[in-house]
């Protein structure tokens, strides 16, 4: 996965800023034109969604509203990638992860959300973890594909929880598939509650406790990684299954445990989204942000200091986009997904198109004089 | 040296003139220009990375050159892909193997020349061809066996008949000996002999002055990417290659006292391993190694050594018998794996560095604790303490003569010489009382040969057992006190120092106790 | 009999069900055996169905649809070459990437030219792949056995159905028999072997990703054309990935490929008879069992029985020349 | 001027079902006054709030929210803009600004299961619903006790699409499963789906047989093959929702519609005249009068004990 990388000699700031930048631009370039393919005006479109997205105190919490969860499901795709795997099934992680976070505040009813939420996050983590080592279990001792095995684990979590919303956990007596609301004591505090506590206004939004949590998790993530044995471990297995056998390390049981941490990660996506803002189990609340975190991790190139720009980048894309449909009723709301589809294309999939030219650039400034003869 | 005559240019099969590539920052070749005439063979070479392969990948049209022309029988051409080169009738046998090992002989041969659409009809008449192409050369292989069934020897004349079935009037053959058994060998080189008396030319890299001395007419010498010098071989030898190589006297010799062996710390008693395929790889190895003893292991590759390091070193479980460990017995059922091996003081420098012993993504310093990084003293409570890693580097890099000496280089980025020092640096640096070597030298220069040999033998002076596996009979010879020889899977003898004799290992290589060595394939 | 008229009617169903994933799974097996990981089946389809049912919902014409689709299809698929094979990107994210263009493209130009929700009108009778009965359908449809097998099972699909199923031997025999197969089944394995050959790895990948682009092209029209009579947002919800796991299931083979599509398409057809069945000794099983059937099923195909399934050598690698 | 809104669910407003319903009354109310209206289609859970507070804080004169996913966010923000006026489609929330519009779908389902099973040669009628949710169970839950009370001995045959939220847009699933239930003898299949259900209508159409719809009118999409529809009058409530907020008679508090009120019915036009026998006209609008009057009640279903009656 590194091709292209590495042995051409660009500054870091080449590749780790000037790059996304041209990329994230031409993206955005392609967008426009689509914009303008069904007759709108791109400018004032394009200039909407960034408004909406970082120009108001609303914008700005809504976009680190989905920011916080996918950071979560992006670290939990970095992760797996660092041990060698393709989670795709972050998606249905999340689902399951959410569930653990749900049963445990259900459970508590009346505790503190100081009290509650470290339980919460450890079902959340429980929960996602289970059902992302299933997975690799069968990679690590059966040679079955992950990147299909997860795909299908999605669909399965999807169809338990159906089963578990609309048979079990259910409140009685409602139409939606919804449990209990659970107890207002141990619903995370809202950004905007604490911000006025410390004085500071600020407009409501979904945005909670919750983000405290991602960013810990940042650190938490990239002190594994690359500062502990275990981290280390987990890197040679990705890089060369062969050379952990030789050093000590059991790939097998590396894969299984690397699975279960991504699954834990993705699974906390329901400490920002169930514990945080809805404050009760319901259907479909990963809303394909565990899919989205595949692309966050991979344009963040899967280290925290990256993923965090890119999921203020896609929190942005989201929220601009709900702003954009808000003022522009004739755009409809699957312009985003465009969007977020073109800039994955450009600053994931051709994220090298622009490298030769950039390193052409750089090398000519130093033999720019030697390589002229003079009248050839 | 000889200077080519002033040329009717026709007398020269291929002509390479002021050839110039770069790869970034590596200059891999200098204005080159060789000149190879028809009906000869020519030998090229010089150290690890002096352009060899890259100067021939040029005239096969793998590479392009950044400068230079090429000349085929005296008209000027332009070789852009490999398919101009087969074109104007040159092949090349690749130092990798370009075969897909998926498929059968027969498709590899086929496989861009395949002679119409549909393959039924051509299948049937390349198979006519390449038999009478087998038997014009004395080159047999079985055309519906699939690839990855054949060992290398056969793999290799499965790539020169690919050539031959394209044409080619001019061979390159890439290091082709490296993975040969002895009679391997001779046979590759009859079969070079009946190429040049059909007047094609044979172009020839070698790591092996011998092999050049035996069957090259001329020899053209590489260093840091230009041409230093061209001889006769007939005029020249050994020496005076092996100095042109470097670019100073080398001396080609290793020095050491006589072994004084004490108790057996490491031993084997029918040891076997079955893998997935259910093949036996490994057939009741029984060995025994001393402390201050270096017990050599000669044999062709692939022919169970990989396998014995693997199960000594704890890489691989065994289905029976047992190892023994500095007194500890090890069973099948007991767990023992590579961590373990190393608590006990065993360390393992593996015949495939790229593959196992160091991880080319990661800077040199993460691997030069791979396999030691749950020592205690490299980290500090629950994290590594990367300061003192960087430092343990600086100083394995220093002591072994790393270069460049920067510990934060990426891995991939140091040459394999110099790879093999960190790998080398890392094992031995715990002192451990045993030691296993594979392939300590392959792929490193003549300088640093003799440095690495002069360690093993300090090694073994200070009282540690080591056990070197290596498929260059000089290396064994130079180094071991005592000699096993194995072949398909099985130890089929000992010698001591003293009765070792080359003749006698190659024999045993091949799996023959008495009788000299026959052609022939067993598929 | 009424048994076996049941077990003919869920054949039927599996039959249909299996088209549009045998030809992804299909378009998949070119662009896998060639090297490039195709993550993008689903998206094709998609960006298919949608101009598909577009062209016909316009012109009225089902041919002119099934034209309008594979371009589509062909379009992406060039995308995926231009980003994989030209660039040398990471062809999962490629994959994805062009997944989620097209799941939102599809949506708002649908939106734009027909403003149903992203949906398509209607497509009358003539503007679908209608059923075809086959000669002698209905003459024997009375012998016993063979009459209602011939009548119900083998007769009255739709052409592209047929088209399906012939492409998998005409698969067979391209990748086996002919020059082109060769070469492709080489290229994902070893491109350098193809390189050295004086092929170029390019050209072959080229070709690969537009025979998968023309493959899953058929599928999507399939899917809004034939089986269905309209596009809708989404409609493809995860058949593509399915079908990728079908591929690996089949063990990037043809006729094994085959085989798994029809059984994925038999559990799926099983499921829509199970629901609300009472299983002998085990009752009623909920509904959501039996919904993910076909996807537990697979995860234990994979972890049983099919044993490890090896991909080819050089598939997800860009080629780059190397040593 | 007036200032009113609207927010669809996750469907969308041409879902070919309830969010479509409520646009058609919305986009009437605009041709009948001349007065435009905002709209929304949410895309995830934290939008429904956004919208409406969004909308509340620039003081919309009424907001619409269709579907019961709404009603947690309406709750919300309804207690957080005390003063301006909400109405929620589809489901219950009992603040002073809220008006909650719910609707007896069993006896509408009841109607269409009278119809199909007089219509059926077969004794065997089909259901095909898209996720399996209390809503649809309800729908099914008052379509069999039709069919029951008409032909003790039918048989019903009951499928969901699925159980993600694509079972709801996913006609080539509907079109195999109508066709599964004709393989195994039906021949009236009521579609409660979404645009799944137009896979249903659309199989029975090719196959000869006939096919229910729902929410709003669909008879007309294949005239002569549609049975008839099982309409539930969104469009009504949101017509009436803006209708009455603009003239002032904008009354908060629950509402139940059911037959008597005529939020439910059977649809009747010049497109299924054709399918529908005197008899069966009489013996539907029997039942409707026996509904209307109380003399017969159409048990709802029930999460606790499940469809009882
Ligand atoms: N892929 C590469 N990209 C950039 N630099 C490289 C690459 N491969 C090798 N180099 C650099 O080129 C130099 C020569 O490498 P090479 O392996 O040819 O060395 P060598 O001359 O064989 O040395 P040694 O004798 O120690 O093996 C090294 O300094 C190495 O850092
Ligand atoms: N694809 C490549 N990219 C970058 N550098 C390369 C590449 N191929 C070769 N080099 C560099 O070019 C130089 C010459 O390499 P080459 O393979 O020609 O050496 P060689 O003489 O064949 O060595 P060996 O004895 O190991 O076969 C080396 O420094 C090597 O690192
Ligand atoms: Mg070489
Ligand atoms: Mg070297």
């Amino acid at each position: 996965m590194s091709a292209g990388a590495g042995s051409d000699n660009l500054p870091w700031w080449a590749t780790g800023l000037l790059l996304p930048v041209v990329n994230v631009t031409l993206a955005l370039l392609v967008s426009a034109l689509v914009i303008f393919a069904i007759g709108e005006d791109p400018v004032g479109a394009l200039g909407t969604m960034l408004r909406g997205a970082v120009g108001t105190g609303e914008g700005i919490g809504y976009t680190l509203y989905y920011a916080t969860s996918l950071i979560f499901t992006a670290l939990a795709v970095a992760i797996a990638f660092h041990g060698g795997l393709f989670n795709i099934g972050g998606e249905g992680q999340a689902y399951i992860g959410g569930l653990g976070v749900g049963l445990v505040c259900l459970s508590l009813p009346g505790w503190p959300w100081w009290a509650a939420l470290p339980l919460s996050v450890l079902g959340g983590a429980a929960f996602g973890a289970l059902w992302a080592a299933i997975p690799g279990w069968l990679q690590a001792y059966r040679g079955s594909h992950i990147v299909i095995t997860t795909i299908m684990f999605n669909f399965i979590a999807s169809s338990l929880m159906v089963y578990l919303m609309v048979n079990v956990l259910i409140k009685p007596g409602q139409m939606s598939p919804e449990s209990e609301t659970f107890s207002a004591s141990m619903f995370l505090p809202m950004m905007a509650d604490m911000m006025a506590g410390i004085g500071i206004e600020m407009a409501s939004s979904p945005l909670n406790f919750s983000l405290f949590l991602a960013l810990l998790a940042c650190v938490g993530v990239w002190a594994f990684i690359w500062h502990t044995r275990w981290g280390f471990a987990l890197r040679a297995t990705g890089a060369n299954e062969n050379a952990a056998l030789y050093a000590g390390i059991d790939p097998r049981r590396v894969i299984v445990i690397t699975m279960a941490l991504s699954g834990a990660l993705a699974g906390l996506l329901g400490v920002n989204e169930l514990h945080g803002v809805q404050h009760r189990l319901m259907l479909n609340f990963p809303a394909g942000l565990g899919f989205t975190g595949i692309a966050v991790a991979l344009m963040g190139r899967n280290h925290p200091a990256g993923i965090i720009p890119a999921a203020l980048l896609f929190g942005a894309l989201y929220q601009g986009g709900t702003e954009l449909v808000f003022d522009y009723p004739t755009i409809s709301r699957e312009l985003v997904v465009v969007i977020q589809g073109v800039v994955i294309l450009f600053a994931g999939a051709l994220e090298h198109m622009f490298r030769p030219a950039l390193v052409r650039l750089f090398s000519r400034r130093p033999s720019a004089v030697t390589s002229k003869p003079a009248g050839a | 040296m000889s200077a080519a005559p002033p040329s009717v240019s026709s007398a020269w099969a291929v002509e390479l003139v002021g050839i110039d590539k770069r790869f970034g920052p590596v200059h891999a070749n200098r204005d080159v220009t060789l000149r190879f005439a028809p009906a000869s063979i020519h030998g090229l070479v010089g150290e690890n990375g002096a352009g060899k392969s890259t100067l021939m990948s040029i005239l096969y049209g793998f590479y392009e050159a950044d400068g230079g022309e090429i000349l085929v029988r005296g008209k000027q051409v332009n070789i852009r892909t490999p398919q101009d080169a087969i074109r104007l009738g040159i092949g090349m046998v690749h130092q990798h193997f370009m075969l897909v090992e998926t498929f059968t002989v027969l498709e590899n041969l086929l496989l861009g020349h395949e002679g119409g659409p549909v393959l039924g009809p051509a299948m049937a008449r390349a198979r006519a061809e390449v038999q009478a192409l087998e038997q014009q050369f004395g080159l047999e292989v079985p055309l519906d066996a699939l690839v990855s069934d054949l060992p290398v020897g056969v793999q290799q004349r499965v790539e020169i008949l690919k050539a031959l079935y394209r044409g080619a009037e001019v061979l390159i053959l890439d290091e082709p000996t490296a993975v040969l058994s002895p009679p391997e060998v001779e046979q590759l080189f009859r079969i070079l002999e009946r190429l040049r008396q059909q007047g094609r030319t044979v172009l020839l890299i070698t790591h092996k002055l011998k092999e050049i001395m035996a069957i090259t007419d001329r020899v053209s010498v590489l260093r840091r990417g230009q041409v230093v010098a061209e001889f006769v071989t007939k005029e020249t030898d050994r020496q005076a290659l092996a100095d042109a190589m470097v670019g100073r006297k080398t001396s080609l010799a290793v020095d050491k006292a006589p072994a004084t062996p004490g108790p057996v710390l490491l031993s084997a008693q029918n040891v076997n391993v079955i893998d997935a395929r259910g093949v036996t790889t490994l057939k009741d190895a029984c060995l025994s190694v001393r402390a201050g003893e270096i017990v050599g292991i000669a044999g062709v590759a692939g022919n169970g050594q990989s396998e014995l390091l693997e199960v000594l070193s704890g890489m691989c479980r065994f289905d029976s018998g047992t190892v023994t460990l500095k007194g500890d017995e090890i069973g099948p059922a007991t767990k023992y794996d590579a961590a373990d091996a190393r608590r006990r003081g065993l360390a393992h420098v593996p015949e495939d560095r790229l593959k196992l012993a160091v991880i080319k993504e990661f800077p040199a310093h993460e691997s030069a604790i791979l396999g030691y990084h749950q020592d205690k003293g490299l980290s500090k409570g629950w994290r590594l303490d990367w300061k003192r890693v960087v430092a343990k580097t600086v100083s394995l890099m220093e002591q072994f003569d790393v270069r460049p000496g920067n510990p934060n280089l990426r891995t991939s980025l140091f040459s394999g010489g110099n790879q093999q020092k960190l790998v080398m640096a890392r094992e031995m640096d715990r002192e451990p009382d045993i030691l296993l070597v594979g392939q300590p030298t392959r792929g490193v220069d003549i300088g640093a040969i003799a440095f690495i040999h002069r360690q093993l033998v300090s090694l073994r002076d200070r009282g540690k057992a080591i056990l070197l596996v290596s498929a260059e009979l000089d290396e064994i010879l130079a180094l071991s006190d005592r000699i096993l020889v194995m072949c398909d899977g099985e130890i089929v003898g000992e010698l001591s120092a003293a009765e070792a004799t080359e003749g006698r290992i190659g024999t045993m290589m091949a799996g023959i106790k008495d009788t000299p060595a026959v052609e022939g394939v067993s598929a | 009999m009424d048994i076996f008229l049941t077990l003919l009617s869920l054949l039927d169903s599996t039959v249909r069900l299996a088209t549009p994933l045998l030809l992804a799974a299909l378009a998949g097996f070119y662009s896998e055996r060639a090297g490039v990981v195709d993550i993008g089946l689903e998206g094709k389809m998609l960006v298919a169905a949608f101009a598909a049912a577009a062209t016909a919902a316009i012109h009225g014409s089902a041919w002119l649809g099934l034209g309008a689709g594979i371009l589509a299809s062909v379009i992406l698929a060039l995308l995926h070459g231009f980003a994989c094979i030209t660039h040398k990107g990471n062809q999962v994210v490629s994959g994805v990437a062009l997944n989620i263009v097209a799941l939102g493209l599809t949506a708002v130009l649908g939106n734009a030219w027909f403003e149903m929700g992203g949906r398509t009108p209607n497509l009358p009778a003539d503007a679908r792949f209608g059923e075809i009965i086959l000669p002698l359908a209905e003459a024997l449809r009375g012998v016993p056995l063979l009459g209602p097998l011939y009548f119900e099972l083998i007769s009255g699909h739709n052409i592209l159905v047929y088209l399906a199923l012939a492409i998998v031997p005409l698969t067979w025999w391209i990748a086996y028999r002919t020059r082109f197969g060769l070469r492709l089944r080489a290229v994902g394995e070893n491109p350098a072997a193809v390189d050295t050959a004086g092929i170029s790895v390019t050209r072959l990948r080229y070709q690969a990703v537009l025979i998968a682009g023309l493959l899953c092209g058929i599928a999507g029209a399939y899917l809004s054309t034939a089986q269905g009579a309209g596009f809708q947002a989404n409609m493809t919800a995860g058949k593509g990935f399915l079908a990728l796991a079908a591929l690996i299931l089949g063990k990037w083979k043809p006729v094994p490929t085959l085989f798994a599509c029809l059984l994925f398409a038999f559990a799926d057809a099983l499921q829509t008879r199970l629901q609300g069945v009472a299983l002998p000794g085990i009752g009623e099983v909920p509904v959501q069992l039996i919904e993910a059937l076909p996807y537990l099923l697979t995860v234990l195909l994979l972890a049983g029985f099919v044993g490890k399934a090896i991909p080819p050598k050089a598939s997800g690698r860009p080629y780059v020349k190397d040593r | 001027g007036f200032e009113p809104a609207i927010v669809f669910d996750m469907g969308g407003r041409f879902d070919k079902s309830f969010n479509e319903g409520a646009n058609n009354g919305a986009e009437r109310f605009k041709k009948d006054t001349g007065t435009n209206f905002r709209w929304f289609e949410v895309t995830n859970e934290a939008q429904r709030e956004q919208f409406l507070r969004r909308l509340a804080s620039r003081n919309a004169d009424i907001i619409v929210s269709v579907g019961f996913s709404m009603a947690p966010s309406v709750e919300k923000v309804a207690k957080e803009f005390p003063n301006v006026r909400f109405t929620l489609i589809d489901g219950n929330v009992n603040l002073p600004n809220v008006q909650s519009i719910e609707f007896a779908e069993h006896e509408g389902s009841y109607l269409v299961g009278v119809l199909a099973a007089m219509a059926s040669k077969t004794g065997t009628v089909g259901f095909v619903g898209g996720m399996d949710i209390p809503l649809i169970r309800r729908f099914a839950c008052g379509y069999e006790q039709g069919v029951k009370a008409t032909n003790p001995k039918a048989n019903v045959l009951a499928n969901m699409a699925g159980s993600t939220p694509a079972a709801w847009a996913d006609p080539t699933r509907g079109s195999e499963l109508a066709k599964s239930q004709f393989d195994r003898g039906a021949d009236v299949i009521f579609a409660a789906a979404g645009q799944t259900g137009m896979g249903v209508l659309q199989a029975a159409s090719d196959a000869g047989k006939l096919s229910i719809g729902v929410d709003s009118n669909q008879n007309h999409l294949f005239p002569g093959k549609v049975l008839t529809s099982m309409v539930k009058r969104v469009d009504v409530a949101a017509y009436e929702a803006f209708k009455t907020a603009q003239d002032g008679t904008w009354k908060a508090g629950h509402r139940r519609l059911g037959l008597k009120e005529d939020g439910v019915g059977w649809a009747f036009d010049d497109n299924n005249k054709a399918l529908i026998t005197p008899a069966m006209k009489a013996a539907v609008d029997k039942a409707t009068a026996d509904i209307k009057s109380g003399a017969r009640i159409v048990a709802n279903y029930d999460d606790a004990k499940g469809c009882k009656y």
